[in-house]
């Protein structure tokens, strides 16, 4: 077997997730690794879905961006970007929404926009992008984020995308919100009544402890927490391509 | 407007000092030779629309072109900052830039009711954000029917917008295809419209997807090849990722970004 | 759903008595067929939406199969009434028919808000008409930001929208081209939606201005050639005019509109 | 000079409107006759938008419907309903709407819906289509209907689009409203202060007292009235091979 990293093993719990069928609003970073991941193992018939108008998009390699040629040239249909956000997304077409995150809380609500006051910042992140509307909308919500206090913080210092609101109990979108946080420690899930956040599964080799350290609340574990399967060797085989960007045959 | 015109001509007459410009092209046919030019005959002042600022507004920003910056995302895709747009918001350098922010399904809504001359859209979206907290741009209206609340979102008309094309015929219609983001919205939300194209046909090819622009909506048809690099135009040209990835350590510190300016002829603009 | 199915067992799974059904297509690739199909199942009951009831719904009206009518204009294009819908709504013949009746903007933007799962829609539009006074569809907003008000229209979210197409590849992807109306708003806006083709391809062609939905927003494609007929598929087909002239003949009286009726096997349902 | 009916004098009185460079919106009937004729004589280079999404479209013959094939083969572009009506009849794009009227009052208030009461009709006409938001939003909106007692009357039945309101004051669409009726009789316009329906020009032939005896209301008649010239032979030449369907080269 060979070596793997916490970053690969991160994304392949992720592109797990993604089951055959599904239709999947696919952004840039992490989410595009796993959602090209999956559709070339497990869930070749998941549908890649590109913010940038591209619906069943079937690139021949890991697009760079959410607006590569490749995504329109393989795609079933391309559409603008209106039509993409309010007949696609909005409509509650989309089944799984990988997001990232700068900051996350107990309670799933993430920050992509400013650190510190937004008039002020003390750091400009990008923004919000398409997130508040997929994270409203999709029918899951997977979020991919590597797991430190500094970005699981107990106050996001913005809500760029609704998770559960303030106290958890505020969420009023149509969609589920985040179903699962997928890091490089392992896999959280909120809790059925309470919306908290809670470890239920770590990576191979990682430790509650660790889990816990890497967290910036009092984390709750699950009281049986499993143990995710490490990658398997045609896993890593299929990612390591990607992230080369080499071309691979379906 | 039938004739093409040289770029020049096209910024110099309806680019103004103080108007807010959109200069738009998600990812693909990014106007950058426009916005360069709009550098070098020095406007100031420009309130600045795009859903993602790019490379194209960090160069505008950091050579102090913009009061004011509308957007949805303002990322190097897949590299990481726009560093020019964050020494300008955290630091107000070479002034301050004011934000006005979005998100994409906000900002998409906002050009299409301008594209319609209507003063708001309705999305689902924003609910729960703080994104809600600029009332001035985002607001709430309740259906008359169903009672339900939904988001709305204040039209964007900029003065101008500017994109690049594939195609325009000799009668100046116009025709982009591939990812067509948000540009037809953008054009007819504006009050003029500046286009640069690639080249110049008899007849239109049949294009799956192609977006065409009648002649009569805009009011400059630029000749410029090669006007979106390092962005791309499909059938065109391809994208350059590397000058993406070279952008990273260019625009980092002020330094490597005056001196790129000045290799680009972009210098003056940049005394600021 | 990937492989085609007979028109037959599509419209006996996908519309029932009661249903609101949409039958789109503006004077271009009308659904025909499927029309005639619902009527050989007996269907009865349903509410029709469609911007142009043209003969299509002229002929089910007259066959009893509907209770409601939604539209915005109900002439023979170029020809006159449409004397079956005239019967219907002056004299009850063959039973009483409901209308809620909007303008083309009104009712494409319904659509286009069904589409987006939008409770409503604003518009420019309806202001000093008496069609105002039908408040359940047609009402009023305010702009948040000016105060202007403004229109607004109810949604329409058939249970179940049909359509004609060019074509479908053999992944039940659809494509159609020319004048393409509102079809695309009214198959998203759809809890169902069938499509009768007049061919599949391993391939779709290039075409500018095409329409293209993926197999996972459809319910049935259906290979059905001349489907549209006496419309017209753009590339198959031209438009039967002189059907179109005749129609007004045989429409005119109940007995020689019963008469074409059992010519093409559909008196069954006609005996109301 | 050929003989000529008064039907085609009001088409060619029609036609003559249309100013080279304008944007037309075309409905089906007279005003579809009228536009192709302008495009044909004196206006070539205007520009003919139909309802059914086709923009520029040069019909080789005159299109027996809004949505022959011609004219999206034809067209510089072809759009969706809702984006005609959004992005180009809403937003004001329109120059020129040509509109029809089953009833038509003193105000330039129109209805093609319903003779007699809307829930229980005498007669049930086509309805309102395209023509209320061109009535609402076309810089200028030209009627073309024939002059007679029974269409030109006090109070029409029903509201299909707005002139100038129940008054002639209460107009509050962008537009500048009808300021044009043209008939088989001759010409009316909108008083600039009142908006009441004025006849200012008849056709040759045409007097005074027939054309007060065509309305249902109290006719005014502009103190000095002009003739409008006869179709010239080109006129009817052309307009005549559009009514017969025959192709005629630009």
């Amino acid at each position: 077997m060979s070596e793997w990293d916490s970053a690969e093993m991160m994304n392949v719990a992720a592109a797990r997730e993604l089951y055959d069928g599904d239709v999947c609003l696919v952004g840039v970073g992490p989410p595009n690794l796993a959602a090209n991941l999956a559709r070339r193992t497990h869930a070749p018939n998941c549908r890649l879905v590109y913010e940038s108008g591209a619906i069943d998009a079937k690139p021949h390699r890991l697009p760079l961006s959410i607006g590569d040629d490749d995504l329109a040239a393989t795609a079933t249909a391309v559409v603008s970007v209106p039509e993409m956000f309010n007949f696609w997304v909005g409509a509650g077409r989309i089944d799984v929404g990988f997001l990232g995150a700068a900051q996350i809380d107990r309670f799933g609500n993430i920050n992509t926009t400013v650190i510190g006051d937004h008039a002020h910042p003390k750091v400009r992140l990008p923004g919000a992008g398409g997130a508040p509307e997929i994270a409203a909308a999709a029918r899951r919500v997977i979020v991919i984020v590597k797991q430190s206090p500094r970005t699981f913080v107990e106050t996001v210092d913005f809500v760029s995308s609704v998770g559960y609101g303030p106290t958890g109990q505020e969420r009023e979108a149509p969609g589920a919100g985040p179903t699962l946080v997928i890091t490089d420690h392992g896999v959280l899930e909120p809790d059925p009544v309470t919306h908290e956040l809670t470890m239920t599964r770590l990576h191979p080799g990682v430790t509650v402890e660790q889990a816990v350290a890497a967290t910036g609340w009092a984390l709750k574990v699950a009281d049986s927490i499993e143990e995710v399967p490490a990658p398997t060797e045609h896993e890593l085989t299929v990612l390591r391509k990607l992230r080369n960007r080499e071309p691979i045959d379906a | 407007m039938p004739s093409p015109v040289l770029l020049h001509d096209a910024i110099a007459e309806h680019v103004h000092d103080g108007d807010t410009v959109a200069l738009e092209g998600f990812t693909h046919l990014i106007p950058f030779a426009a916005a360069h030019e709009i550098a070098r005959q020095g406007r100031r002042h420009l309130t600045l629309v795009r859903m993602t600022p790019d490379l194209v507004y960090d160069q505008l920003i950091g050579l102090g072109v913009a009061d004011k910056l509308v957007f949805s995302y303002g990322g190097n895709p897949g590299v990481g900052s726009l560093h020019r747009l964050r020494d300008a918001v955290e630091n107000a350098w070479p002034h301050q830039l004011d934000v006005q922010e979005h998100s994409h399904a906000g900002l998409a809504n906002a050009y299409s009711a301008g594209a319609a001359r209507l003063p708001f859209a309705v999305l689902r979206g924003y609910r729960g954000t703080d994104l809600e907290q600029q009332r001035d741009i985002i607001s709430r209206v309740t259906c008359p029917f169903t009672g339900e609340q939904l988001a709305a979102v204040r039209a964007v008309n900029p003065d101008v917008t500017v994109i690049h094309a594939q195609l325009a015929d000799r009668d100046g219609n116009v025709m982009l295809w591939g990812i067509t983001g948000v540009q037809r919205e953008a054009v007819l939300a504006a009050d003029r419209a500046i286009v640069t194209v690639e080249e110049v046909v008899d007849e239109f090819p049949e294009r799956t997807g192609a977006v065409i622009l009648p002649n009569w909506v805009l009011s400059a048809v630029c000749v410029v090849p090669n006007g979106a690099w390092p962005s791309y135009a499909a059938g065109f040209s391809v994208r350059d990722n590397d000058f993406y990835q070279r952008w990273d350590a260019i625009a980092r510190d002020r330094e490597s970004f005056l001196a790129w300016a000045a290799d680009n002829d972009l210098k003056e603009s940049a005394d600021v």
